[in-house]
């Protein structure tokens, strides 16, 4: 506890560990919490429970290697960081990619922002108490994962992009079991507004708990729903516009409350927008490749460094890599977005009740290894 | 009519060595069943539980009094659920008018005790800074 | 390693054992111990379509006091070996542990040359029961290492073992 | 447009090193395509700040051929950001403080190991939440004893990029409130992605 000491309070304080083990942190985040009888006195996340070395992975593999290491890091939503690792080694080698797999890249990359989203609906409801929406929301994300499945191989960590296109492509029992889930989709999603969205309890545990200002955010780079729910109109897809994203339109849901119900009810609209796009991606699907005519093996770019950001399910996933002409990155830096988002976590908790700081931690949407990496 | 008493007497000693067995009964039950001691790897098995960290400093600090208020109140009202158990057993032998103004005299006075905890706002939970913050 | 000897329980002879040990098997309690990806296997497996509460197995424990299983399911890095180490020892026996992922097998995907943070396997700290192969693994796969505990606690399996055809 | 602002603006840090001056190069704003303003009022411009905005060129100690010291614009299609501002590493705090009033906010910063030069680079990645400019800002520092004073104190966000770029390189930000390991055991004292790192 930097320089808090125990006698400047007349009233004792206790140290608790929110430790690497706790069911609330979805994962191994040790928070610090200095407690005032059930108030946060001071909140002091502890982090690199589950550090995996990705950047020193990046530099001393191929730029193809690295590959399979993306989707590992945030596995929720596993197909954004495919694509912002693979587009920036295209922007970098100038490689150019098909029609095609471009729209296969958005349909994929928003059918796995849904089931990301869905995840988080029932691990955020379970952490204020709900068991049910938990097995709901599962069992749509299943039928998702079936999807997915079909087409990547595999249903969590997906690997499924290459240099210059995707590894394959979607078939007609890809499209009609999209469609008919978006329809299934859009029948339940009313069923969680009226039965979680609209229940007195879940408004009284998230109305004003965990305010986070428009000038917090900004200055701790708070991206993502997180920053929207603060009223903050930033989102990768449309402020720097990439891959086919500017021909499809699907507005942005920005809260101006930026408290936790807010934060909760733009990644509930998000779940629409993400279904508006793969249909709109659906109908204007252009015929043609989805991988470069000839293999792209060696992959050679020029020295120097580049960055792209992409907008994966929890804020802009940003890779900055600084290439030295050979066939491995020199450096491979991966912004990975609840990094930020979590940063503000020791300043906007404090002062709070515990159990509303676990409210306001479920609302960042935290996906541990992605900020360890 | 000896026996009535008595045999009211034998269903409560009955009762309470139930409950009683109820609850010391899975302890016997586990410590009999159950092998002794456990395999540790960095003998930490009687440490307590904090999410698998050392615990930091102690936990046996001063805090704050709106814990005590709040158990006094429930201990208030659970000696006074405790008193109706017998009523309840020998309610309409005498006159049935008695037992009920009686009743609701012993009730009404223990729930002045609740008003007036209400009004010293033991129920409204605001943290009590005793802190210069 | 403090190991320290575990005596058999006071009463206790053969057919006692066997029948305490089917309803151990067919009760176990997992800690709530996900690390990485193979945890939201682990919740899948959990939730509604593959529902592990069939085989008596869904009440996921947070505290280790009341779990009889530890499912290691992730990567162990080297900050994260004491707590493990701790949670294992502040669980009553008997107990078990399954190794669910590569990550806990082996390492898996994040062992390279000059590797600094992991521990690779969790059998180098752990008396591991069960492995579960696969990054992450199905969760029919974790289902099917809940049956093979079964199997190994009572000595015969009930349920059909799923044969290749 | 913001772009044009701050590289007018970040380009007054340069003015102090006054050595032979050249004809400044002149540079026009490459037009770039940026969306139209955002729904969210632009931030009003601030009071523009005097001095000549010519920039008066000077030798930097850049071993090569040194190009025009000041802010780059870069083509955003190839590289990803739209200004490159090499900085000496005392200059950092106060292209912090501009960036800062312009409401920038910070996104990462990326510490790289130049071993064959024997410099440690400190690369500072801003962006913009209405208008889309990506600053970067460098800074190079000498590898046997890397220091550069924190910008914690004006971007709170950068405490942990700092103490993660600590943990992995050994770079000393001066005046940084605790600069104990982050990602790493709390008693680790190697530094895993310089070029030298043996396990």
């Amino acid at each position: 506890m930097n320089g808090f000491l125990q006698q400047d309070l007349n009233q004792e304080t206790f140290t608790l560990n929110l430790g690497p083990q706790h069911p609330a942190t979805h994962g191994v985040l040790r928070v610090k919490l200095v407690m005032d009888g059930e108030y946060i006195v001071e909140a002091e996340p502890v982090l690199g429970y589950i550090h995996r070395m990705h950047e020193k992975m990046g530099e001393n593999r191929t730029w193809a290697k690295f590959l399979p290491n993306c989707g590992r890091m945030d596995y929720l939503s596993a197909l954004s960081y495919n694509h912002g690792y693979v587009a920036a080694v295209e922007r970098a080698a100038g490689i150019e990619v098909p029609e095609r797999a471009e729209y296969l890249r958005v349909i994929t990359v928003e059918l796995n922002r849904i089931s990301s989203h869905l995840l988080w609906f029932g691990a955020f409801v379970l952490d204020l108490g709900g068991f049910t929406p938990l097995l709901y929301a599962f069992d749509d994300r299943e039928q998702i994962l079936d999807l997915l499945e079909s087409v990547t191989g595999s249903r969590l960590t997906y690997c499924y992009f290459r240099f210059g296109g995707v590894y394959n492509d979607i078939d007609d029992a890809f499209i009609t079991g999209t469609r008919a889930f978006i329809k299934r989709l859009r029948k339940r999603m009313p069923m969680y507004d009226a039965l979680v969205t609209k229940n007195i309890i879940l408004i009284k545990r998230l109305k004003d708990i965990g305010p986070i200002s428009k000038d917090m955010a900004r200055r701790y780079g708070a991206t993502g729903p997180v920053a929207r729910g603060s009223g903050i109109n930033f989102d990768v897809r449309r402020h720097e516009p990439y891959s086919v994203y500017p021909e499809f339109d699907f507005d942005i849901p920005v809260y101006e409350e930026g408290d936790s119900m807010a934060r909760y009810m733009v990644r509930m609209d998000e779940i629409e927008q993400s279904m508006r796009i793969v249909e709109q991606a659906l109908d204007k699907l252009p015929e043609g490749e989805i991988k470069p005519k000839k293999a792209v093996k060696m992959v050679k770019p020029e020295k120097g460094d580049y960055y792209h950001a992409v907008e994966a399910a929890r804020g802009s996933f940003g890779v900055r890599l600084v290439s030295d002409g050979t066939n491995s990155a020199y450096r491979l830096k991966l912004r990975s977005p609840t990094y930020s988002n979590l940063s503000l976590f020791g300043e906007a908790a404090r002062g709070m009740l515990l159990p509303d700081a676990l409210a306001l931690m479920g609302s960042l949407d935290l996906v541990i290894p992605e900020i360890d990496r | 009519m000896l026996q009535q008493p008595l045999l009211d007497h034998l269903y409560v000693a009955a009762f309470f060595l139930g409950g009683l067995l109820m609850a010391v009964g899975p302890f016997i039950i586990a410590h009999i069943f159950a092998p002794r001691g456990t395999r540790n790897i960095s003998n930490k098995t009687k440490q307590f539980i904090e999410c698998g960290v050392e615990p930091i400093g102690d936990a046996w600090i001063r805090f704050g009094i709106v814990y005590y208020l709040y158990a006094l109140i429930f201990l208030a009202f659970d000696v006074d659920v405790l008193f109706l158990f017998p009523v309840a057993l020998a309610y309409d032998t005498g006159l049935v008018m008695r037992d009920f103004v009686e009743i609701v005299i012993f009730v009404g006075i223990l729930s002045l005790a609740l008003v007036y905890a209400w009004k010293k706002g033991v129920f409204k939970w605001e943290r009590k800074t005793y802190s210069p913050r | 390693m403090g190991t320290q000897d575990v005596q058999p329980p006071i009463i206790h002879f053969d057919s006692l054992d066997k029948i305490l040990s089917l309803g151990r098997a067919n009760s176990l309690w997992p800690m709530t111990f996900g690390l990485a990806c193979c945890a939201i296997e682990m919740m899948a497996t959990g939730a509604s379509r593959f529902d592990l509460a069939r085989f008596g197995a869904e009440v996921f424990r947070p505290s280790p006091r009341q779990c009889d299983v530890m499912i290691v399911a992730g990567t162990i890095s080297k900050k994260m070996e004491p707590a493990v180490k701790t949670l294992y020892d502040q669980m009553p026996e008997p107990k078990w542990v399954i190794a669910m992922g590569n990550c806990a097998i082996s390492g898996g995907p994040f062992v390279f040359e000059g590797q600094y943070g992991i521990v690779e396997g969790a059998d180098k700290f752990l008396p591991v029961d069960i492995y579960i192969p696969g990054c992450p693994p199905r969760p029919e796969a974790l289902i099917e290492g809940i049956l093979e505990l079964e199997e190994k606690v009572t000595g015969f399996r009930r349920w059909p073992r799923v044969e290749a055809k | 447009m913001l772009l044009a602002k701050i590289k007018e603006a970040l380009s007054s840090l340069y003015e102090d090193i006054q050595e032979a001056p050249e004809e400044p190069a002149i540079e026009e704003a490459a037009a770039e395509a940026v969306p139209e303003a955002e729904a969210a009022p632009a931030p009003e411009a601030p009071a523009e700040e005097g001095g000549a905005a010519q920039d008066a060129e000077a030798e930097t100690e850049e071993p090569e051929p040194a190009p025009p010291p000041g802010p780059k614009e870069m083509d955003y299609k190839a590289k990803g950001f739209h200004l490159d501002v090499a900085l000496e590493p005392e200059k950092v705090v106060a292209a912090a403080e501009i960036l800062n009033r312009e409401n920038f906010f910070i996104e990462a910063i990326t510490g790289v190991d130049w071993i064959d030069e024997q410099q440690l680079e400190v690369v500072y990645d801003f962006n913009h939440f209405a208008e889309l400019c990506r600053v970067v800002v460098r800074a190079r520092l000498d590898r046997s004893n890397p220091e550069i004073p924190t910008i914690s104190h004006i971007y709170q966000g950068a405490n942990w990029h700092e103490r993660e770029t600590h943990d992995f390189f050994g770079i000393i930000f001066t005046g940084h409130p605790n600069l104990e390991p982050l990602l790493l055991p709390e008693d680790a004292d190697f530094h895993p992605l310089l070029k030298d790192f043996k396990a």
